[in-house]
């Protein structure tokens, strides 16, 4: 099967613009175009990563940047999945290319984000997990990091200092990176001083909300060569719910699921979602977490980051505290992750952060990232983020 | 939602309502209403169940914050809460829950027991509603730590 | 290129149930799965067609539907295009199984209508077209319909009595179809004696909103042969937005495009989007209009029917009326339209709409029909939509 | 939305204000921001621009049920209104609107000729604000039905 191909990506810088969603996307689609060297009448796929906080436009997103881009009658989708959405309309888009259904196509994602933490639609919805989390308990984002990180503590012995020195990391990297709304360092002294958002998280380790607007240019491999691009390798690519039971409650929901009776307590659990993510897209890529030169996760909280190095593949169960304490995850170390600074210096502007993960990835890849930040001689490197509701992405890039 | 949902009294206290499969036993909560959710079920129809009423705490933690609507802070100035997730006997599922107004995050471990509590939250206009809520118990000791720790 | 063909197709009933739209998607994916003798663990792709108006699981439908249906690690996507979302879901699909990424799937959309006119979401959102229409103009859709159907009343000399004559066509056809809401006949004289809606629009004229859902199970046709399935083929499919400048008001616009300087008053004008998708997907399955045995075209309103006849080929511009007054679209005649009953006898669920259409032309080329409404011998279908913003698709079916 | 967006007062009377291309001369309403929309436009910037406040009429019809919001209906109980597309001198965009209240369905035609004037809107809590509106003119007779009825 041939490979896809990013041959452009382009971005808007994330900050607090206030503006709508499409100016954003469209920007940052044009960025990706010249970067491609490619003319937008040769698009004949838009793949619109959806938001649910622009309006009726955000739900069509595809359409949206379409449209403000100048309507050529492209093929055109709109993907949703919370913060994986910006890797379902990758996905889409790689599957009409390798499909030969279009022959180039321009995923784009954009958010606007209100202040403040993310809350649910208005109007009454019992039937709504997202709506029950917060009006019977009050479950806010934050308070779902803070389980899994006070969970990871009790279990791997992880300490706040840990928390705070990946954001003291991700800052560093972060400080140098022109994309990202938070360009200083912040030391773990700092994370650590600043007010307690939910016990043991700080304000400095929970990711804010930003705008931002990410964009890819696709084609496939022969077509990359044909026209002396300079391509990075979609090689694997997943977005994958979980397998039924799923022990731990994810955001949304207000319970886990119980293990099967035949089971007993331990028996019988799948691979949690990211895991499966991960290893899928290893899979299709041909490569393993040995052969990584990098990686962005999504670190909505800093110790959400620590989770990931194990279920990408970096360490065993319990091995994150170690490769942080050891520097391995700093741009320098052996296996650099965020090293665009992650959530922690973007703030997350959801359907656009999965597509940014990717355009980070690739710019790695293709040595374009400033010096500071820069690892020398990548050549293979994963993106993968988590959507509400259990669900998740990974890609795996080569060069 | 004007009244609790999926709490219920039995002889030994208040308990949640789940839901549990008629042919593979599998329980979920709040309650499946129309299909078994388990993909290896060879085809049951969730009925309402009773909960364990006592578990594990599993994680917990606090709102320092004033969570966004539709969350309405029972008190003004808003007053943190705590949030407690824990692993019902059986094992069940881990269920969230706040913890009872007052209660200290000092006093929770994971691992301790904890059981089910009615209390309630606020709706919009000044309405209240009953709620559950995760009562940390004085610590059985010497397994708590184990049934807590596997998952 | 290998084609992909549907081999179950699964309806919940179209009505006014009030329960959760995962209830009728799951009950229709069940009814699919059981249609294609496969069992769900088959599925390795999900794709869902998204609703805005059940809450987030509404926006991440692919996800919601898995989890009801139990989670299996399956690959998922989530698409919404309004009316259109059906026919993304659809697409994705296609794409992946043609580019050997999955080889079975899911394709769910249901909704869970309120009452009434379609309302935007809360708020004030004063760059969003939709909301812009309601705040500043009353502007709801019937009234988009009405200003069509007045339009080509001028144009092209349709009467109120040819609208009334659409309805009463299709209701004898729903009248015929257990899965539709309205199963009545209903005489043009019950449309014209109803009240106006927005004239010259009659409320019998124009279609109202309902709960449903539709689901499909698709493979690569060696796969249906091998499995001896009763396979129908999607030959064709686009989803595509206009070509700039597009003249007409589309909803939810406050104003259309002018024609470019250069053009003049009509010079340099494309084929509307709705002409534009039948086109492409003719094209793809290598038939045209003259080789249609049905076709299902989306009737918000009756008037707009006849916009249909013309934009999809079954006759010149202006040919409409003669067609419809001559029985040809009846079935029984020359090239029967919306033998289902159409959106006059079902209603619209949005994101399931479009879903339904290919299982009514896929059940007419396996010649399922009920016996009152059926096409005999039927071999080619088409079925149409659109959604908000100008974008629209168009399937074409082969047996 | 308390101000009216897009409209201005010039000599002969009350204009919207759409965008024109500084590039290609596309025009929009409401007026594009950032980009031009024409996908041949070599890459201009869209201005401001006044569009003319005449044209003929498109289409027409009306509204005989209340809209739901965020439409607020101006009177209590509901009047039916009348909605008017006009396609503006030039050839400009078609551009829906509001007749003004009392303006009868039956004194509309399309081709025939309409001027834009200021009216108001309602928003809530009993605010008001001004919006365009269409007010059919007397016909001008001969070429009017060919211009509206081209497109
Ligand atoms: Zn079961
Ligand atoms: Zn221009």
């Amino acid at each position: 099967m041939s490979d896809v191909c990013l041959i452009g990506t382009g971005m808007h810088p994330w900050g607090k613009w206030g503006r709508p969603f499409t100016e954003y996307g469209t920007a940052a689609a044009r960025a990706a175009l010249a970067d491609a060297g490619a003319d937008a009448s040769e698009v004949d796929f838009v793949s619109g990563a959806a938001t649910v906080r622009g309006g009726y436009p955000g739900f069509v997103a595809g359409a949206a940047f379409a449209r403000a881009l100048g309507w050529r009658g492209q093929q055109v989708a709109s993907s949703y999945a919370a913060c994986a959405s910006g890797a379902q309309a990758i996905a889409a888009a790689r599957a009409r290319l390798l499909a030969g259904l279009s022959d180039m196509a321009l995923v784009v994602g954009a958010e606007s984000a209100p202040k403040g933490f993310f809350a649910p639609l208005g109007g009454d919805r019992p039937d709504d997990p997202d709506w029950l989390r917060f009006r019977l308990l009050g479950a806010a984002n934050p308070l779902y990091f803070a389980l899994a990180a006070r969970r990871r503590m009790e279990l791997h012995g992880a300490r706040p200092e840990d928390f705070a020195a990946v954001k003291a990391k991700n800052a560093a990297h972060g400080a140098a990176n022109p994309m990202a709304r938070y360009r200083k360092r912040t030391t773990a002294g700092e994370v650590l001083a600043s007010p307690v958002v939910a016990d043991p998280l700080h304000l400095l380790d929970v990711c804010a909300t930003s705008d931002g607007g990410a964009a890819l240019v696709l084609v496939r491999e022969e077509d990359a060569r044909r026209r002396g691009a300079d391509p990075v390798r979609l090689a694997g690519l997943s977005a994958a719910v979980p397998e039924y039971p799923v022990a731990e409650p994810e955001m949304p929901y207000l319970a886990g699921d119980p293990p099967r009776a035949e089971d007993g307590d331990t028996g019988g659990r799948a691979p949690r979602f990211r895991e499966a993510n991960a290893r899928a897209a290893f899979e299709e890529a041909g490569v393993g977490p040995e052969d990584l030169d990098l990686a962005e996760v999504y670190d909505l909280s800093t110790a959400m980051e620590l989770d990931w190095y194990e279920e990408i593949g970096l360490c065993p169960r319990g091995g994150a505290e170690g490769l942080l304490r050891d520097g391995a995850t700093r741009v320098g170390g052996r296996i650099p992750v965020n090293p665009s600074g992650g959530l922690a210096s973007f703030g997350e502007a959801v359907p656009a952060q999965g597509i940014a993960q990717v355009c980070e990835v690739a710019a790695q890849l293709r040595g374009r990232a400033e010096p500071e930040r820069r690892v020398e001689g990548a050549r293979v490197g994963i993106a993968v983020n988590q959507g509400l509701f259990g669900h998740g992405s990974a890609a795996v890039l080569t060069r | 939602m004007e009244t609790a949902p999926w709490i219920a009294r039995g002889a030994d206290g208040p308990h949640l309502l789940g839901s549990r499969c008629t042919a593979c036993g599998a329980v979920s909560f709040p309650p499946d209403r129309a299909h078994c959710r388990d993909p290896h079920c060879p085809g049951g129809d969730p009925v309402v169940a009773a909960l364990p009423r006592r578990g594990r705490i599993w994680s917990f933690t606090d709102c320092r914050y004033p969570p966004p609507p539709p969350y309405v802070p029972p008190t003004d100035p808003f007053e943190p809460f705590v949030l407690v997730a824990v692993e019902l006997d059986g094992p069940g599922p881990i269920v969230l829950g706040q913890a009872p107004p007052g209660t200290a995050l000092s006093s929770l471990r994971i691992g301790a027991p904890a059981e089910l509590v009615e209390g309630t939250a606020a709706g919009p206009e000044g309405r209240r509603f009953p709620v559950w809520q995760w009562r940390p118990l004085p610590d059985g000791g010497g397994d708590a730590q184990t049934a807590g720790g596997v998952r």
